[in-house]
């Protein structure tokens, strides 16, 4: 009996001051964990964007992200945008419905920190207490808004879709009238050396350029990749300079996608997954514009 | 049949053995010619086991058309007092003993076994030791042959007022053993226990050896004798039905047996012969009860288990010898064949009789000869001195030239799983010899290693030439409980 | 009873006569696993190497108020404890390194080369024999790594440490993760065979 | 008197050895090597060549490392080396069968103790290990057949411009409509199919010479019908049923004609060494590969899946033989004595 | 032996009753609904329906779930002779792995008919077993759990007690893992506990294992007792909670998951075995005796598993 009385105590003790190591790491690190995050993802974005470690970004340069639910009421189903509001407050924050048809549904304010609008759960409990009880939310995509000294330069899609394997995630850069400025792969778990290629430059940059309707009936060739074209996909790695890679970039801009050897299926998801994000991404971003511009709300954008 | 297709290397021989059949099987003569299809139809209808087996080249053209010869009795025989599963004999002769054919010499003190009797008139020489295949020497008497002494002659008597007792006296009395096989003694099989009733006698005159012809030879020439052998049994037995088994390629043994039984079969004894399919090792006993009853004898079980009774055709003109004519068991017809001996033939030789003898009495040996084997090519054993008297189970005795054997050296198992089909045992002989060669020979009965009687098929069929009787022999040894 | 080894000795002990991987044959799944570049094994060394000492030290330090009936349970608190705190640390402050590692930085917890280190040596020993001990197992492990990921990333992708040094990719193979389970055994094997050699050198000298 | 042998019996001794179904086996590869000549061009005999010396080579060399006794001679390297020659693409660098074959060889089958204890089928091993090394190469070195018998015309020109899909690619991938397109007609896409003019592995393709040989084997008694029957009849009969846009419609004789179905059920599948030695064990396992088979290829990331099937089933026949055992004659209860 | 088939009935028939009410699901007007070729959906209605209204494209709305303001373009729907099954095309092919809601309008007195088209949830559980199972085999293709697979696969006896037991306890302990991990773990932010957490109940559940079997059935527990303490210092145990957190999986795909592992573990092991049994006789040169043979041969088998690489079930 004095034995169990002993493990028993021992066990506690041991297990508080498990808990207290625990706890105290916990504490110390969460802030930097919360920091460092998202510390990848924003230098992938940056760099999509042209600005890499020899050309610092401006000050000027502002990313502003929209958040996109899917609202479920009794009318059934609409759509809503989280989407900053303009003004020195940089804490405001408004929800936009709208319906599926495009008609604007109404707006509600958020009380939202701006540390707490990169973490999925605090944003939810924020919205829903913005929207009343009957109404229920889905986290759907984000997109991010780049503006330049106010003015619109760009967009940044986070987005993911099937490929030959697992989930394909990816960033993109599209520019005002959607042409792509640059396509990065986060996670993949594709073939190594077949699908695993479409890391590489020669697959990935071969999007660049590629204008909203060339995009929208992109396709992919199964033919080997022209020499030239290769080397300007891979600048750094042939030694061209911008003039050289512009000028063969201007000729295949019209061009399908070039199949990866090898790895067709791969390389058609992606093709496909891209389109579709940018197609998506603007249908929705003209109606948010519409609806923006008509109830005269203000958003830093 | 599940080894119809199986061991193709030998399908332009096993077609020669067809047409072999078709020659002179004139019962299904008619059949046979129809077609070919009807051909392979015919020769699976013949009765043979479902599992494993092989079909070695018979080599049996050497001596299968030589009629039996007499070999005269040689100076000096060597008589080897353990002819029999059981105990050894003990001499019931002195040193210098006069002897007359056919007196006892020799008589089981204690145990199981027959006497002995002196294959020649002559005197005691010696109480020595004569080579042997198996146990390198073994004690035997020699006898000095007296030349000048008149063969005595036998005269049948009439045996049909014996009772099963008298009768299983004289056959005791005669010395008789199985000689087809391993000598057990034939009193002892003619009376089985009585908790399994018997219904059946099966004579077997399958021979599946290859190269021996001694009981194809006895078949032809002495098919009276050996159904009126076959009655005795019956007799004995008391029972009615007797199955006279031949291999398909002696077609003229099936026709004069056939003759034979049909002339001898009455209400009484009704015996019939079976042609079975030419295939090794249809002369095994537990084999040919399968491929005549359908029944199987289970593993470690006497024939008797399942009701029958057999005996291999020569033991019963033994016994035939022993009842009708009273004349003991002391000569033995044995094949000598193979082309390292200048002269092949059926010789009817002595008991005791030497090798030696027997190679001088057919002109020697030719410059070819590479092995000696006494019985089959497949079971036998190689000797490696012509010193080794004949005794009442040696069947034959081959002198096989280089090309006739198999010298290869053996390399891996390479899984082939031939060895597994041919056992008729069901057995799997590569995984007993890997479990040999690893060192574990102890494992090896969950595989049936007991099971086993070392009929061969497996190391003849092994395209790896493994040695595997070798293995299972040596497991066999390791193994003992 | 307490070692008479040098800390010097335990050390060398855990890198050579008792390395993790090669010798004890404990540990095998990231050797397996993750060992693609030298970079993944130094890092998820340095994670076995911090939780093998502090779990070392910390068992060592309380060895006598840990009851012998709870011994194991304690020894995978203890464990769980600090592997929890790595992982948090390298969450927080590698978190690249981190994501690459995957999975295997939380199974450090289920490690039977930790365990076992705390039952064998260092419930009996001092904290300082521990401590040396807990380094050595640890280097020992990460040397390991290393050099097999040394190998898969030389042969792999043609670099060192992300250093290009062949300038081509000789075999892909190598960094596919299943050539894992192929160097290591060949590496297990090329030891035995020194082991054997040197024995034999031994034997004649 | 001279010396004489003494043995244990049985003193005879079939007349086949391992030699000798090694070669037969060998041979029987060579004619579908000679059509694969006139449909791909002289480097199919290049590969082969390389192939082959290489696999005898490592044999040589592995046994001679090992202190073993040199087998070379019972052409169980030769097989080895034709085989992985047969199952890559005609278009591949010459250096790739050299590597597979150490792979084979070496780690496939002398670490393993050798002939008779490999566990994988030494070949397909290593054209596992080149997919997974090379895939660009191994995957997309297709060669169109040569129309005009200009055996040359390959050598010394970059694949990639001539490299093409094979017709289960092009099924994976585009559907039947796309075969069709490029192959042919239904009842004429199998005469070809049968003859061997398709692209594909170098020495998969001539199926009609390959059942030949197949059959041949078949007749000395070499191989059983239980693998290669069971193999095929899976992959038709799961083909048809699954194979097609709705069920039963699939066309079973295109997919045993235009993989490598017939070269794997008569030449790989039952390789001696690692499939099962009992005959229901072999149906087991020859439907296994086939069910195996039609899965990867239906529903898996590669367009033929018979080489994956096989070594996927190859330890299962370890399993199989422990499963299935011979029936015994009439075994004593209570096992041994 | 008769005691695993015990437990092979147990777990068979717990999946049954796990599975069954997902089978058990049925649609008014509309019977059946699937993807077709991937630009197709095939609907099958309870009763004859209006063909023109079937075969009116304007009265589809079709939409991928998560995106229900973004219509997808159909561009020509069949109805079958049987005026039953309707085959409605898209004008791009379909991203098959999000559900699909389509509404039909008009086609009832009563209105519109609305329905969702995904792939069947019992395939996708089907899948998650599989793939554990067969496709991402936590030996040969995830490197987990190496040292008792390398330790124990030497006999087949031992491997199958292995197995089994190994797939007992990865079900309880994942199943319990699982209640931890949503209704303590996760609403109160404890996430940086699961480690200690989960090994806790890993070893509760071998410890429960371990007294249970005891009592209930001795001769089983003589067979597996001396497996069960070499499970807790195993990452294959630990790994199925930390996999199922990371992934958000729900009770029923957590019961698949953790069964697939516990048979891959156990078939890995089982073929790992009888391999192993066959390699003893086999004259493996001195440097690679025991375990970097054993090595090479996982690696082979870990090539032959390359083969149901991408493979996609439902």
């Amino acid at each position: 009996m004095k034995d169990i009385m002993t493990i028993v105590f021992r066990l506690t003790v041991s297990c508080l001051l498990a808990g207290l190591v625990m706890g105290t790491a916990f504490i110390f690190t969460s802030k930097a964990k919360k920091h460092n995050e998202h510390v990848n993802e924003q230098k992938v974005m940056f760099s999509l964007l042209g600005y890499t470690a020899d050309q610092a970004k401006p000050a000027s340069l502002a990313l502003h992200e929209v958040y996109r639910y899917v609202v479920t009421d009794q009318q059934g189903l609409s759509v809503g945008y989280l989407v900053p509001m303009a003004g020195e407050d940089k804490a405001a924050y408004t929800f936009v419905a709208i319906g599926l048809d495009g008609a604007y549904l109404g707006s509600y304010p958020v009380a939202l920190a701006q540390e707490e609008v990169s973490e999925l759960g605090p944003r939810d409990q924020a919205i829903a207490a913005a929207l009343g009880p009957e109404k229920t939310i889905r986290y759907a995509d984000e997109t991010i808004v780049v503006t330049n000294n106010g003015k619109r330069q760009a967009y940044l899609l986070p987005g993911e879709f099937p490929g030959f394997k697992t989930f394909i995630k990816v960033i993109m850069a599209v520019d005002q009238s959607f042409t792509v400025i640059g396509l990065e792969i986060m996670e993949h778990e594709e073939d190594p050396g077949l699908g695993g290629e479409i890391v590489q430059n020669y697959f990935k940059n071969q999007f660049k350029g590629k204008s909203f309707t060339a995009l929208k009936k992109l396709g992919v060739a199964k033919v080997p990749l022209p020499d030239d074209y290769l080397k300007a996909l891979d600048a750094d790695k042939y030694g061209l300079t911008a003039a050289d890679v512009a000028a063969v970039q201007e000729l295949y801009q019209d061009k399908d996608i070039y199949a990866l050897t090898g790895a067709t299926i791969s390389s058609r998801s992606v093709t496909n997954g891209v389109k579709g994000i940018v197609k998506k991404f603007a249908y929705r971003v003209s109606i948010l514009d519409k609806v923006l511009a008509e109830q005269q709300i203000a958003v830093p954008f | 049949m599940s080894n119809g297709i199986r061991f193709n290397g030998l399908r332009t021989r096993r077609f020669y053995a067809w047409l072999q059949a078709i020659k002179v099987s004139y019962f299904k003569r008619l059949t046979v010619a129809a077609s070919g299809f009807i051909q392979v139809y015919d020769m699976t209808s013949f009765l043979t086991f479902p599992q494993g087996g092989v079909h070695p080249p018979e080599s049996k053209q050497m001596t299968s058309q030589l009629a039996i010869e007499e070999m005269g009795a040689p100076a000096e025989l060597e008589i080897i007092l353990g002819q029999h599963i059981g105990a050894p004999c003990t001499p019931t002769v002195a040193l210098r003993d006069e002897v007359k054919e056919g007196d006892l010499i020799g008589e089981v003190v204690k145990g199981l076994g027959v006497p002995l009797h002196a294959p020649v008139a002559g005197k005691v020489k010696a109480f020595g030791a004569s080579a042997h295949p198996m146990r390198v020497t073994a004690p035997s008497i020699t006898i000095v042959t007296d030349l000048q002494a008149a063969p005595v002659r036998y005269t049948p008597g009439d045996w049909s007022g014996l009772s099963s007792e008298e009768l299983l006296k004289k056959v005791h009395g005669a010395g008789v053993v199985g000689i087809g096989g391993a000598g057990f003694p034939s009193h002892v099989k003619l009376n089985p226990p009585a908790d399994n009733p018997v219904d059946k006698l099966i004579l077997n005159g399958a021979e599946c050896e290859p190269y021996i012809t001694a009981d194809h030879r006895q078949m032809l020439e002495h098919s009276a004798e050996i159904v009126e052998g076959a009655k005795v049994i019956l007799k004995i037995l008391g029972i009615r039905d007797c199955h006279i088994g031949i291999e398909a390629n002696k077609p003229d043994a099936i026709k004069v047996m056939s003759q034979a039984a049909a002339a001898a079969s009455t209400p009484e004894f009704n015996i019939m012969v079976n042609p079975l399919k030419v295939k090794y090792p249809q002369g095994s006993e537990k084999q040919l009860i399968q491929s005549i009853t359908g029944r199987k004898v289970p593993g470690f079980a006497l024939p008797s288990a399942v009701g029958v009774v057999v005996h291999n055709v020569s033991t019963t003109k033994a016994i035939y010898d022993a009842v009708v004519l009273g004349k003991p068991l002391y000569e033995k017809i044995v094949t000598i064949s193979g082309k390292g001996i200048k002269r092949p033939a059926n010789l009817r030789v002595k008991v005791g009789t030497k090798l030696s003898d027997i190679v001088a009495h057919l002109g020697g040996v030719t410059p070819q000869l590479a092995k000696i084997i006494m019985g089959g090519p497949m079971m036998g054993f190689a000797v490696s001195s012509l010193d080794i008297p004949v005794t009442k189970t040696t069947s034959s005795v081959l002198f096989l030239a280089e090309d006739e054997i198999d010298a290869n050296p053996h390399s891996q198992c390479i899984r082939c799983g031939w060895c597994l089909e041919a056992c008729p045992m069901g057995l799997e002989p590569k995984e007993i010899a890997i479990h040999v060669e690893a060192g574990r020979p102890e494992d090896t009965g969950k595989f049936g290693v007991f099971e086993c009687f070392e009929c061969g098929c497996c190391a003849y069929v092994c395209p790896a030439k493994r040695p595997l009787v070798q293995f299972i022999r040596l497991a066999k040894m390791k193994a003992k409980r | 009873m307490a070692t008479d080894k040098s800390n010097l000795q335990l050390v060398v002990n855990g890198i050579l006569n008792e390395n993790p991987i090669f010798r004890l044959v404990l540990s095998m799944c990231p050797a397996v696993g993750i060992s693609t570049t030298v970079m993944n094994g130094f890092m998820l060394g340095v994670a076995v190497l911090f939780v093998q000492v502090f779990s070392s030290c910390t068992i060592a330090v309380f060895k006598n108020k840990i009851h012998p009936r709870i011994r194991i349970p304690t020894y995978t608190l203890t464990i769980a404890t600090w592997v929890t705190v790595i992982d948090l640390v390298l969450a927080a402050y590698l978190p690249e390194a981190y994501a690459k590692m995957g999975i295997f930085i939380k199974l450090i917890v289920a490690f039977a080369i930790i365990t076992m280190r705390l039952e064998m040596f260092a419930c009996k020993e001092s904290v300082n024999a521990s401590f040396w001990d807990g380094i050595g197992m640890g280097l020992g492990f990460m040397v390991g790594m290393m050099a097999i990921g040394f190998i898969r990333e030389l042969l792999g992708l043609g670099t060192i440490l992300g250093y290009d040094i062949l300038g081509f990719k000789p075999l892909l193979f190598f960094v596919l993760p299943f050539a894992g389970f192929f160097c290591v055994g060949l590496m297990m094997a090329f030891f035995n065979w020194i082991e054997i050699v040197y024995k034999r050198s031994k034997q004649r000298a | 008197m001279g010396l004489w042998k003494v043995s244990i019996s049985p003193h005879v001794r079939s007349n086949e050895s391992v030699e000798k179904i090694m070669w037969t086996v060998v041979a029987c590869l060579v004619p579908p090597l000679v059509l694969s000549v006139f449909i791909f061009g002289i480097q199919t005999l290049i590969i082969t060549a390389v192939s082959v010396a290489s696999c005898v080579a490592a044999e040589v060399l592995s046994q001679k490392a090992l202190g073993r006794r040199v087998t070379v001679k019972d052409g169980s390297a030769v097989i080895t080396g034709m085989l992985l020659a047969f199952v890559i693409p005609p278009g591949v660098n010459y250096l790739l069968p050299v590597l597979g074959a150490v792979m084979a060889i070496y780690i496939g089958k002398h670490l393993l103790g050798g002939i008779g204890y490999n566990i994988f089928n030494p070949a397909l091993l290593a054209r596992a290990f080149l997919l997974a090394t090379f895939p660009v190469a191994m995957t997309s070195a297709w060669l169109p057949p040569l129309s005009d018998m200009a055996i040359f015309s390959y050598l010394g020109t970059g694949i990639d411009a001539v490299s093409t899909a094979t017709p289960l690619a092009l099924l994976k991938e585009q559907g039947m409509a796309a075969v069709i397109e490029q192959f042919g007609a239904i009842p004429n896409i199998y005469t070809t199919f049968l003859l061997g003019w398709r692209p594909g592995c170098i020495g998969e393709t001539s199926g009609l010479l390959i059942v030949l040989g197949g059959l041949y084997l078949l007749y000395r008694g070499y191989i059983t019908w239980h693998i290669p029957a069971s193999v095929l009849a899976s992959i038709a009969l799961l083909t048809w049923i699954f194979g097609g846009e709705a069920y039963l419609t699939g066309d079973p004789l295109l997919a045993i004609l235009s993989g490598g179905a017939l070269l794997g059920a008569f030449f790989m599948a039952n390789d001696y060494v690692t499939c099962p030695t009992n005959k229901t064990a072999q149906l087991v396992y020859g439907v296994g590969v086939g069910a195996l088979t039609v899965l990867i290829r239906l529903k898996g990331g590669y367009p033929e899946g018979i080489c994956y099937a096989i070594l996927l089933m190859n330890p299962v026949s370890a399993v199989l033989d422990n499963w299935f055992k011979p029936k015994r004659f009439a075994p004593v209860a209570g096992g041994a004595k | 032996m008769s005691n695993i088939k015990i437990i092979h009935r147990l777990l068979l028939s717990l999946v049954l009753v796990c599975v069954l009410p997902v089978l058990a699901q049925a649609q008014e007007l509309i019977a059946g609904q699937s993807f077709g070729d991937d630009n197709e959906i095939t609907v099958t209605f309870a009763r004859p329906v209006d063909k023109a209204a079937v075969e009116e494209v304007g009265n589809y709305a079709v939409y991928e779930e998560p995106d229900p303001d973004i219509r997808l373009a159909v561009q020509s729907v069949s109805l079958a002779d049987d005026g039953l099954t309707a085959s409605v095309r898209f004008a791009e092919p379909l991203n098959t792995t999000q559900p699909h809601v389509v509404i039909i309008n008009n086609i009832e007195p009563a209105g519109a008919a609305k329905f969702k088209v995904s792939k069947s949830y019992f395939g996708y559980l089907l899948s998650i077993l599989i793939s554990a199972l067969l496709i991402n085999n936590f030996v040969f293709t995830k490197y987990l759990g190496l040292c008792v697979f390398f330790g124990t696969s030497k006999r087949k006896d031992t491997a199958k007690g292995m197995g089994f037991t190994f797939t007992l306890v990865m079900v309880v302990s994942a199943i319990m893992s699982w209640f931890f991990y949503q209704y303590v773990l996760k609403p109160f932010d404890l996430n940086f506990l699961q480690i200690v957490i989960f090994i806790g109940l890993v070893s509760l559940t071998v410890q429960a294992v371990d007294t249970v079997l005891r009592k209930v059935n001795p001769a089983l527990f003589n067979s597996f007792g001396v497996y069960l303490v070499l499970v807790i210092a195993n990452c294959v145990i630990i790994a199925v909670p930390l996999i199922l957190a990371d992934n958000e999986y729900n009770f029923l795909e957590t019961f698949m998951l953790s069964l697939g592992a516990g048979g891959g573990f156990l078939l890995a092991l089982y073929l790992m075995s009888s391999v192993r049994e066959r390699m003893e006789f086999a004259n493996v040169p001195k440097t690679f005796k025991g375990v970097p043979i054993a090595f090479i041969v996982a690696g082979q088998f870990a090539l032959a598993f390359l083969g149901f690489s991408g493979l996609s079930l439902f």
